[in-house]
């Protein structure tokens, strides 16, 4: 007669498989997902690409986006605010006749909101736009993409596709630079 | 900074206690029960500016009544001789708070502005800090409370809506306080004035019974309130430290 | 691939005898299996000691160290001042250490159990089930017959119910 | 050594025998119990506890200021339940009682199971279950912790350790019993009962390291299981209301979770003796010690009550005054009597041993003993919190039909689990049981041939 564990591990070994391969698979979605499967990024009712703008036509962030040094909100420019450019500029293109469409009704553009802070922050523009904060250190490389997508930082600076923002970059990024009062809880919730 | 070299620095600075004693504001009330009188207008206005739901007759019967500031009634002496006293309540703002040693998340804790905080979105509900609190003043959110349309309408944008399970309570109107702050800054001062901020209830109250303002600046209306005679804190014996002066009413 | 022979007793006693006498005529690597703790073993088969303490005090001395590290430690990470107490506050984070030696202790416990028993066993090892109900059983390994026939010998001499062999290939 | 069994004759193989048939034979009546128990769970716990997640704490009868209610009552009632398996059991260890071998595994599971519950109501209780994993210690990407300050969170610590350390201790002291029942079943239980066992085979080397480190959990587990009541006297005790700021808390809770314990054993003790068969094994003299044993934690719960209400006297401070006369005339005053008449005048009966050996008494007993612990862990959040120091603060507390339901359910919670545990774990410590006993008398497996001289 004898003993050990061993033919009971036998037994259960299907099991102990099933297992393993339940976890590895988490696992490998989990980084699949977080690596490949591109981020929100809505289809807008006109095609408009920031890589034209920003990025090859070099307009600053702030020209359109006037409202982020003044205000919480960054704000989307009004249609007059394309209409001043594209009564000139590339007219015959459909998407800017698309533009034209809007302004010739007299409607606003209903632009899908892509990047929106999580619940129960007040995230405000204008004290980071002051404090010389690049857009993109939030944005990612907007000048880059044809059509807008999330984008976040990671806590090591690299930009981060597809993920939404996170508390702790906030948190990184006020203790990197010392903000005043930057981890008080109630400096963005309250 | 490494995680070693923070943990060093963190020892040395907070080994002792004391060290939030250097507030950069320390934002104080202070209540002259000698000009109110009852008339709960800084409730309504508190009700107002932080969207505060109306829980409804059946919650208010139950005692579920959610109102961070409320004007306590006291009668002395028995009826024709009676006579009523008011005592507006609200978060006292502690510096040595009980309610928050007890958070087990952290959710209030003592910022640097000298207010006693509290985190909706951190919060987990154990109600603790109202059982510590000895000014029951912490209120708690036992359901999700709705606005009847259009009443949402006017629900205020800088402040968070709470869901059940949130403890909740006056934050001396935190959201003016930061966009006080936030106007100081654009214009390169450095500190916020005396009178340039003021909480809903203490903009509110019609007789001026309620004076806010910074302790630290020995200037302000508030630090001149303090200073009065008839100046005490509510249960003061039990060594709260609170940031809310009550000056005693004088008997004619 | 050794084989064993295996003695069944009744009663502690005469197992003990007989393993004092195998003892005695050489054999080594005795082991008596019974189904509640016996007495008096140590005197037969020599003094046992263990490293178990050794683990369980390992163990609770990391563990104060690191409870304490831990309250501290994430109390200045993320420093929230508390009722005007300082941040490391001694009274409460020494409750957090005091708790976590003992988990510390015990799991270390438990870790020190799990090494000097050599269990859980995953090779064969001899044994005979009704060690478990209430037989005595001494067990040695022996290579030939000959030793064998020595082992039974002095087996049945102690007064052993029965003996038997188990051979290596069975293990 | 005395043995702990009526009948003398029995031998090891009659324990052995009367354990396995308490594991591997079931019959429908113990289905129906199972089935029984785990309709009541279903309808009475989880079914109310998910309503009251759809609607809000609201479904309970929490109001302001009774912002506690028999969430935490019955949590603090489950973990002073807890109290009296594990420590008992390692007290009697390290005192080596021999009493304590038949009796000691149900205890134990006892222990493990009220913690269990004790720990679901710790979610039943607070407002947002589905955060509760913020009061753990894991690192995140904010850095941002528990607060190590708040005697919430000793709790935590506390009730995990002594989950783990309870778990472990009844493992442990269960291993040569699984590796006895490991080589009477088949199938899919002698998988189970292997593992278990880790391969034990009871050879003097492995009971050499058993004892130790069972020797070692003991010593560990006694100062755990104090502090934890101690810590839960604290989430009380730390406060600054009235009738709960009191230096007394900790040693009252520890008395009063070792007293609500001991009954609770006496409870079980009973049951088990009717329903598996255990009469041999716990008998009268198990009675008669526990009852001692009531008999003066009774008497020490008596005294520190006085103590209570005289310190609130000797105060002189209003507040104290105005919460100790609400506590004895107000609102709760029946339940206050009620406390006192069950569990500090009815244990007195406990004097007269006729009384410690009569079964069906002791039951009784010990069934009013634990009404009046639940009453006394009520009263003690519900009085003190119904007079603070603001007269306008004022109030009355009275629990909702979902929280009774809730409180009904977590017995029957509790029943499931004990009566899954007796099907798996031998309920009866064989090698111990067998450790009292002369050596073996009878010899039903060998042929008689041999017998020692």
């Amino acid at each position: 007669m004898n003993v050990s564990i061993v033919p009971a591990l036998k037994v259960l070994r299907p099991a102990a498989m099933l297992v393993i391969v339940v976890l590895v698979g988490l696992v490998l979605g989990y980084w699949a997902n977080a690596t490949f499967v591109p981020g929100d990024s809505p289809e807008q009712p006109i095609a408009f690409s920031h890589k034209i703008h920003a990025g090859d036509n070099e307009i600053p962030c702030l020209y359109c986006h006037t409202q982020a040094r003044r205000s919480p909100s960054a704000g989307v420019p009004a249609v007059s605010k394309c209409v001043g450019c594209h009564l000139e500029v590339a007219t015959e293109k459909p998407q800017i006749r698309l533009l034209m469409g809007y302004w010739e009704n007299r409607e606003p553009i209903p632009w899908i909101k892509v990047h929106d802070v999580p619940d129960f922050v007040h995230f405000t523009h204008k004290r980071h736009v002051l404090a010389n904060i690049e857009c993109q250190t939030c944005h990612g490389p907007v000048e880059t993409m044809d059509r807008i997508r999330v984008t976040s930082r990671a806590v090591d600076g690299s930009a981060q596709a597809g993920q939404p923002w996170k508390m702790g970059l906030c948190l990184s990024c006020h203790r990197e630079n010392e903000v005043e009062n930057g981890t008080d809880c109630w400096t963005c919730h309250k | 900074m490494s995680l070693f070299s923070r943990f060093l620095d963190g020892w040395r600075k907070y080994r002792k206690p004391g060290y939030y004693e250097k507030f950069d504001y320390h934002w104080t009330m202070t209540v002259d029960l000698d000009k109110c009188t009852g008339c709960e207008a800084c409730m309504m206005a508190c009700q107002a500016e932080n969207n505060i739901p109306v829980v409804g007759e059946d919650e208010v019967a139950r005692g579920r009544e959610l109102q961070w500031i409320r004007v306590e009634r006291y009668w002395e002496g028995e009826y024709p001789n009676a006579r009523l006293r008011f005592m507006p309540m609200m978060c006292q703002h502690c510096d040595a708070a009980p309610c928050e040693t007890v958070c087990p998340v952290s959710a209030t804790y003592h910022n640097q502005d000298g207010l006693n905080t509290q985190i909706y979105n951190r919060c987990i509900g154990t109600r603790s800090c109202a059982v510590y609190c000895p000014y029951e003043v912490r209120y708690f959110n036992y359901y999700d409370h709705g606005w009847d349309s259009p009443l949402e309408q006017q629900l205020n944008p800088d402040v968070t809506v709470r869901g059940k399970g949130v403890m909740e309570k006056c934050t001396f109107c935190i959201q003016r306080i930061r966009q006080a702050k936030d106007l100081a800054k654009d214009d390169d001062r450095r500190r916020v004035q005396d009178g340039e901020m003021q909480p809903a209830c203490v903009q509110t109250c019609p007789t001026k019974a309620l004076v806010f303002g910074d302790r630290n600046d020995p200037e302000s209306q508030v630090s001149l309130s303090m200073d009065d005679p008839r100046s005490y804190r509510v249960l003061d014996e039990l060594n709260t430290d609170s940031s809310v002066f009550y000056l005693k009413k004088v008997d004619a | 691939m050794t084989n064993n022979v295996v003695g069944l007793f009744h009663d502690p006693e005469s197992a003990l005898t007989a393993a004092g006498e195998l003892k005695g005529a050489g054999f080594e690597s005795l082991e008596i299996m019974s189904p509640v703790p016996i007495h008096g073993v140590e005197k037969v088969l020599g003094k046992k000691k263990s490293v178990i303490k050794n683990f369980t005090f390992t163990g609770a001395l990391i563990g104060g160290m690191s409870g304490f590290a831990l309250a501290a430690g994430t109390a200045v990470l993320y420093p929230h001042p508390v009722g005007g107490r300082p941040i490391i506050t001694m009274p409460p984070f020494l409750i957090i250490s005091y708790e976590l030696t003992i988990l510390f202790g015990i799991l270390a416990t438990v870790l020190g159990f799990i090494v000097s028993s050599r269990l859980p066993a995953f090779r064969n090892r001899v044994y005979v089930p009704e060690a478990a109900v209430d037989k005595f059983v001494v067990t040695a390994p022996c290579d030939d017959a000959e030793h064998y026939q020595r082992a039974k010998a002095i087996l049945n001499a102690a007064g052993a119910e029965q003996v038997r062999k188990i051979r290596g290939d069975d293990l | 050594m005395t043995t702990p069994t009526e009948r003398n004759d029995l031998g090891y193989n009659d324990i052995h025998e009367d354990v396995v048939r308490s594991i591997v034979k079931t019959g429908p009546k113990y289905y129906i119990a199972l089935a029984t128990a785990g309709s009541v769970t279903l309808l009475c716990f989880f079914f109310p506890w998910f309503y009251q997640l759809y609607y809000g704490i609201g479904a309970a009868g929490m109001n302001h200021p009774g912002v506690w209610g028999t969430y935490l009552s019955s949590f603090i009632f489950w973990i002073g339940l807890s109290h009296s398996g594990t420590l008992l059991s390692c007290v009697l260890h390290l005192t080596n009682s021999s009493w304590r071998k038949a009796m000691y595994r149900s205890a134990e599971a006892m222990t493990l199971f009220s913690l269990v519950v004790a720990a679901t109501y710790v979610m039943v209780h607070v407002g947002r279950p589905w955060f509760i994993h913020w009061a753990l210690p894991y690192p995140n990407q904010m850095e941002l912790w528990p607060n190590f300050r708040s005697p919430l969170l000793f709790d935590v610590m506390a009730i995990a350790t002594y989950i783990t350390g309870s778990t472990i201790f009844i493992y442990m002291g269960s291993i040569p019993d699984f590796a006895a029942v490991r080589d009477r079943t088949s199938g899919w239980r002698n998988t189970m009962y292997t593992l278990l066992s880790l391969g034990w085979r009871g050879t003097d080397k492995e009971w050499h390291r058993l004892h130790w480190a069972y020797t070692f959990l003991a010593v560990l587990i006694i100062p755990l299981a104090v502090s934890v009541h101690s810590i839960v006297s604290w989430d009380f005790a730390m406060s600054i209301v009235p009738a709960l700021h009191q230096t007394i808390f900790a040693p009252y809770f520890v008395v009063g979770a070792i007293y609500s314990g001991t009954a609770g054993i006496v409870t079980v003790m009973f049951v088990l003796r009717k329903t598996m068969g255990f009469e041999q094994y716990i008998t009268k003299l198990h009675f008669d010690n526990l009852g001692k044993l009531l008999l003066v934690l009774s008497l020490i719960w008596t005294y520190i009550n006085a103590v209570e209400l005289f310190t609130g006297w000797y105060s002189g401070s209003s507040e104290e005054y105005e919460a100790l006369g609400y506590k004895l005339f107000g609102f709760y005053a029946p339940l206050y009597w009620e406390m006192i008449l069950f569990c500090a005048v009815a244990p007195l009966l406990m004097f007269s041993t006729r009384f410690r050996t009569s079964f069906v008494p002791m039951l009784i007993l010990s069934i009013a003993i634990n009404i009046g612990m639940y009453t006394e862990r009520f009263l003690i959040i519900a009085t003190s919190l119904s007079r603070q120091y603001l007269p306008d603060a004022w109030g009355v507390y009275v629990p909702s039909l979902v929280e009774i339901s809730i409180m009904v359910g977590s017995f029957a919670l509790f029943t499931t689990l004990f009566l899954v545990f007796v099907k798996i774990f031998p309920s009866v410590s064989m090698y111990e049981v067998k450790e009292t006993m002369a050596t073996p008398k009878i010899e039903p497996l060998a042929p008689a041939s041999g017998s020692p001289a």
